[in-house]
């Protein structure tokens, strides 16, 4: 089985809900569990999030774009944005580290992306904007296994 | 008929449909004491208000609604 | 307030309740009732319903566009699909008019989706595909208000 969908949205933080029940909704014909479930839905707030925030800082008329990949029960997400970028992506990654402290930001965002996926990978250009890939195996496959 | 069983399988968000439909009724016993309260119909932010449930529990919770009556839907189809 | 998503999808029948839990999280930032949110989310699940039963009847691979913009209080949705389109759209729409009767349609997509929005047009070429547009207003408009 093989589904797939991309979404493009205006970078406004009203949207990060929007996009978080979107994504479950897409996942939800393969039977997740509430935990798995959850997992997908705080890795897209904490990656949508960063690209309102940090991508867009200041930058009117952002576009942030969600890929969907459903592959058998592995779901691919892509969360991409065509803002400022990171310089160091190494330590941008490190648990606790922000460029916004003053904004409350705890520096967990890629930790948790991290944590609650299976994959994480982060490719970013300053300037250019920053493409955040997830990957995660969705346990119960019964629904695959009733295909005929 | 296979239409019902397709979709309840199908459907990972039957297995979270308890708290869904519970949520479900007291959205709907608040949105017709409001709208008795004021004449008209109560929004999602006065909802979410008074049921304390946030938003997105609601846009959740009326998606189960929805399910149930289109499992009704399809039985006297 | 204006406030804008496009979603593209596998027209696959298991995405209609994806594309209809998308829209109407979109539009709860615009405070509607249950009454206005369950209106569109019945009238998106007609219109996605359609592009994949009728626009790609027998076709593999097809994908369905949706675009959404908000608009001050107004919601503006079309449903685009790249299939076999629509002969003659003013029999398509009437009531009860079905070209599917096998499968048990029932011929009242058309009709509710007109009823339970403001406007409707259909606009389609016989295999180049087919655009459902639509509009509402959304009564409440306390979260415009609240801005400053
Ligand atoms: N999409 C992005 N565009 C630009 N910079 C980013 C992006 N995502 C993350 N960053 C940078 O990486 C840092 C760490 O991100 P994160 O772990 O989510 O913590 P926080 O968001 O709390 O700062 C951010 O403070 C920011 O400097
Ligand atoms: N996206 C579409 N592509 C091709 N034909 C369509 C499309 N949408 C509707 N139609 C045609 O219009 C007719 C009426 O549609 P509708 O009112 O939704 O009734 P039903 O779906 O129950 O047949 C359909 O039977 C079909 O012939
Ligand atoms: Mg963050
Ligand atoms: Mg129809």
């Amino acid at each position: 089985m093989r589904n797939e969908m991309t979404m493009e949205f205006d970078a406004i933080s009203e949207n990060e809900a929007f996009a978080r029940i979107s994504v479950a909704a897409f996942i939800s014909f393969l039977n997740p569990t509430l935990e798995e479930m959850s997992d997908v839905k705080t890795a897209v707030s904490e990656a949508v999030t960063n690209a309102v925030i940090h991508g867009y800082d200041g930058i009117e008329g952002g576009k942030v774009v969600i890929n969907c990949l459903i592959e058998k029960d592995v779901l691919h997400i892509e969360v991409i944005d065509k803002g400022k970028g990171i310089e160091n992506i190494e330590r941008a990654m490190e648990p606790l580290f922000t460029t916004k402290p003053e904004l409350n930001r705890s520096g967990m965002g890629f930790p948790f992306m991290e944590a609650f996926m299976d994959d994480l990978e982060v490719i970013s250009e300053p300037d250019k904007g920053t493409i955040v890939q997830m990957k995660k195996k969705i346990g119960c496959t019964s629904w695959i296994e009733d295909e005929e | 008929s296979g239409e019902i069983k397709r979709f309840l399988r199908d459907d990972g968000m039957v297995k979270v449909s308890r708290t869904l439909k519970e949520n479900g009724w007291k959205i709907k016993q608040t949105a017709e004491k409001i709208s008795y309260e004021q004449g008209r119909e109560a929004t999602l932010e006065e909802i979410s208000k008074l049921t304390e449930l946030s938003i997105e529990d609601i846009v959740m919770a009326m998606e189960a609604n929805v399910e149930v009556e289109s499992i009704y839907k399809s039985v006297y189809q």
